[in-house]
């Protein structure tokens, strides 16, 4: 358990990239987890079905600010149509820790905002295992 | 007159081996414990869940960060998947843990019921029903203006299908509330052709299923049915209890009892409820008593639910015919095979609980009373039955000490 | 700044050896279990009258007539008997078996509530009020028309005087719904002035005691209340509790729940109530959880109330200057000695999941979050906290691993 | 337990004392157990400040019909102030079994309405053990 705040975590925790907000945003959307007040909002700017830019902001644990500029990295630069792949295993895979149930949710916060501004985007709808009710979280396109 | 075979799927000795009680003498006698219809012993495999809980992975549920707190939620969280799985639901949210049957038929009763019936609507439930599935409605429709019809019996204790088109006129029936199986009787209800009934008229089917889940399997999304309550204690559990409801409906019920856990947002001005099935959840769960639930019902399925319910079919057959030859004893209800593992009778005009004390005195635990059911005990003209009611753990020679100490009960009494 | 000196009267080593679960290394480190204020581990004498119930006396309570029927219904009125004594009430009548505070609370809102308190009346609630002892409130109110007040907190997180005479202005109080022990802060708030300014209005008080009854010794007739909620899991108990609640107030309100057991006549039109404390507890009890909820009791009773109450109070001014003398810790709440066994604090900026994170991996659990009590972290303008509270089982060496791994949370986030 | 229906028990039981009714009772009452459903009814005749005869008349178990049986035996001829006297050993001593709580309230509602009768009959009020709320038992005076 010693390592849960691996190097990596702590840096991107400490050094968050692509924080703060976008001038124009193609797509925009933000999430809250109520259970512990975790807030997490996305921007996203298109260009020909690029995301070339995305900015996040908000507020919360160590795992979901991580989460998030760890997941803004990998988002930035890639085809729209790619990004539907995008999933859980990404971010857990980004973390590299075991996580529990209560702070995978905190781990999740950042992936799922992104995926309800990526539905506003595209106008697809919003996958089943983003749109579950009983997780708690809820999301909001902005 | 021809006593019916008995064979049983079960390994007994296997069974009993799990119930520590079972090897308890009462009395110096053996003891031939006939009352799981008021509630079933338990089996190691529970007692031990608890005991793990408590000594290896106890801590309050769904907040703890560290390492107990994970451990008890994916516990108790995991009890409700095999709850989910032991009624088929098709969706965990449906499940919501509660201490008995009656709480959950309240559950219904207020959140539901005060929010979708009113003055003028009806209520119908049966003459048979428990008092945990009657006063409710009594109760709801006194403080809400609704009226309560009853679905009424016929003499060998069903349903009598004359009333059931008599009431077939009333209008606005918003709620019918009926037993899977009589506690009192062994009545086995049609539930899938009460739901299609209730549905006909726009209501909702409530099933209190407490005597039925711990027996055979059940299946809510065969039965039809919309919600459904069950007793963790007569199924082999602890002091914790499910109740089932569409999701739909749930969703748009108003919560029960409120405080913590079942929230998202409180502010002093407002609150914002949780999702299913916390919302319905305040306050800290029976936590190790669900999970041992959990356990109860993994128990269950283990030995298989379709085993257990052809032993007690085999068994009640048998009792039935038993009882049926000694002369002086009066038994209810209906007929075998169309009847549950519950024997209701009377010794001569001896009291039942004369009767009672004179088995307790062979070891034989046996109910006598009106067993919750007073407007059925009404309805056949009675005061009190003694009831002899048979789980997994029961074979041929409880029935059989059942009958020796009928005798004695005669001799005693002179009957 | 010098720290408190630590001295108990309790032999923790003994104490200690009473719970299994803390002889368990979590993450391969000594167990340091910090979160009794949101459930407490049990003690070997409440998991061994568990296991003797159901190997020994189980049964249904109240109707049986054979051996195991009486024996059970002995133990568990038993334990009606044990908590009368536990709280000081005068009458056995007056003990009500829950599964815990939030259902109890509930129980006042519903039969209370739903029957004294209408349109144009007036609630008096507080700030600092878990949601179990607030939500139920909001919905009262919501439900019948009254309006719901808060007394509001000082600075240090006490009751605020001031708030207090601005409300006494309010006519038409029916009920005030306070803490005994703020779950949050550890405030200690002063029953029996709350009482008489209850009482002044012609209100009843309903004290939520989650946080009090398992730490101090309870007496409801000193406190002059009219209700009293307690949790048996937060006290070494399984999933059972009680309302206390005046013999007057509980003869005079309808029921709650309604079913078998809190009858006394039922018919198809109309049924009677069972004498008190039955006809609030319908259906099955919770029975080997009740009994144990006794055991509970008695455990704590053993040791001395008074003495747990000394120990928790020397340890936590102990556990207060400790945290006071780390850089960079923030805590919430009145200073000792004014305050009960819980610690909230916050860690620089670092997130309370992150703290209790980092303090799981060296085996300490502590809570992070909003507690149940999102209106009080609003008033200090705070997302949440990280709790740490103790019981009779924790030490000094508890509160020194907590320092120790404070200052690892402290090197991991740079603060 | 082999004994628990004593000889005397069942020849009170089977050959009851003073059952029936009086045609000008001085005091009578009723008690219902409505747990189990036993009802008892109890009539006296008084001359001088002595019970000349007693009647007694209910359905019920045996235990509640044979202790009726019994206390009539005991109560008739007795000068009433020494009736105050009688209460639940005395039932217990003639039964001269153990009874558990359930049946013990099956032993006792014979002597609670004898108690209730003595009460209309003398004006004084129901002594607090026989008043009981918690005991689920109804009284009333006829
Ligand atoms: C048919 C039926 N319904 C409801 C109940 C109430 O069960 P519980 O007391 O566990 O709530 C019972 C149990 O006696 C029953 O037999
Ligand atoms: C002050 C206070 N009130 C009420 C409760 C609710 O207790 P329970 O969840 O046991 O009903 C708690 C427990 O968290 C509490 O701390």
């Amino acid at each position: 358990m010693d390592d849960f705040y691996r190097e990596n975590i702590l840096d991107h925790y400490n050094n968050p990239r692509n924080h703060g907000h976008l001038d124009h945003p193609s797509a925009a959307a933000e999430g809250v987890n109520p259970l512990c007040g975790d807030e997490l909002a996305v921007e996203l700017e298109v260009h020909d079905g690029v995301v070339t830019d995305i900015r996040y902001s908000g507020r919360g644990c160590a795992i979901s600010q991580a989460a998030a500029s760890m997941l803004s990295d990998v988002v930035k630069g890639k085809p729209v149509d790619q990004l539907a792949q995008i999933g859980k295993e990404d971010v857990l895979e980004e973390l590299g820790i075991p996580l529990s149930p209560i702070r995978l949710k905190c781990a999740m916060l950042s992936v799922g905002v992104l995926k309800v501004a990526l539905s506003e985007l595209t106008g697809e709808p919003l996958p089943p295992e983003w749109n579950d009710p009983s997780d708690g979280i809820e999301w909001k396109s902005a | 007159m021809a006593v019916a075979e008995f064979t049983t799927p079960l390994d007994l000795e296997k069974i009993r081996a799990d119930f520590p009680i079972l090897a308890r003498p009462v009395h110096g006698k053996r003891l031939v414990f006939l009352d799981s219809a008021a509630s079933s012993q338990k089996p190691r495999q529970v007692i031990e869940t608890l005991v793990d809980v408590y000594e290896t992975s106890y801590a309050n549920v769904h907040r703890g960060v560290y390492y107990l707190g994970a451990r008890a939620t994916e516990r108790y969280e995991g009890a409700r998947d095999i709850m989910t799985g032991f009624v088929n639901a098709n969706d965990r949210r449906e499940v919501i843990f509660v201490r008995e049957a009656t709480e959950a038929l309240n559950l219904v009763a207020y959140a539901y019921g005060r929010t979708f019936v009113g003055p003028g609507d009806a209520i119908v439930a049966t003459e048979m029903e428990h008092h945990s599935n009657l006063v409710p409605w009594q109760f709801l429709a006194q403080q809400t203006g609704a009226t309560l019809h009853y679905l009424r019996l016929t003499d060998d204790g069903s349903l009598d299908p004359d009333s059931q088109q008599r009431l077939a006129a009333i209008e606005n029936v918003k709620l019918v509330a009926v037993a899977h199986v009589s506690n009192s009787l062994g009545t086995i209800n049609d539930i899938p052709a009460l739901a299609t009934w209730a549905h006909e008229r726009g209501a909702v089917l409530v099933v209190d299923g407490a005597q039925a889940a711990p027996h055979r399997p059940v299946d809510v999304q065969a039965l039809g049915c919309d919600f459904y309550a069950l007793s963790g204690h007569k199924m082999c559990g602890p002091g914790a209890g499910i109740l089932w409801g569409r999701a739909e409906l749930l969703e748009k019920m108003p919560p029960f009892l409120t405080g913590g856990e079942m929230i998202r947002t409180v502010s002093l001005e407002k609150t914002t409820w949780n999702d299913l099935p916390w919302k319905f959840e305040a306050g800290t769960p029976a936590i190790a008593e669900s999970i041992a639930l959990g356990a109860a019902a993994q128990y269950l399925q283990g030995i298989g639910m379709e085993a257990i319910e052809a032993h007690e079919h085999a068994l009640t057959a048998y009792a039935y015919d038993v009882l049926d030859g000694i002369s002086g004893v009066t038994q209810y209800g209906p007929k075998p095979p169309n009847r549950a593992g519950i024997l209701s009778f009377n010794v001569g005009k001896v009291h039942p609980h004369d009767v009672a004390q004179v088995l307790d005195s062979e070891g034989i635990a046996v109910r006598a009373g009106h067993h919750c059911t007073q407007p059925l005990m009404r309805r056949f003209d009675l005061q009190a039955t003694t009831r002899a009611s048979v789980y997994l753990y029961n074979g041929r020679d409880d029935i059989d000490a059942l009958a020796l100490g009928i005798e004695k009960v005669k001799r005693t009494f002179s009957v």
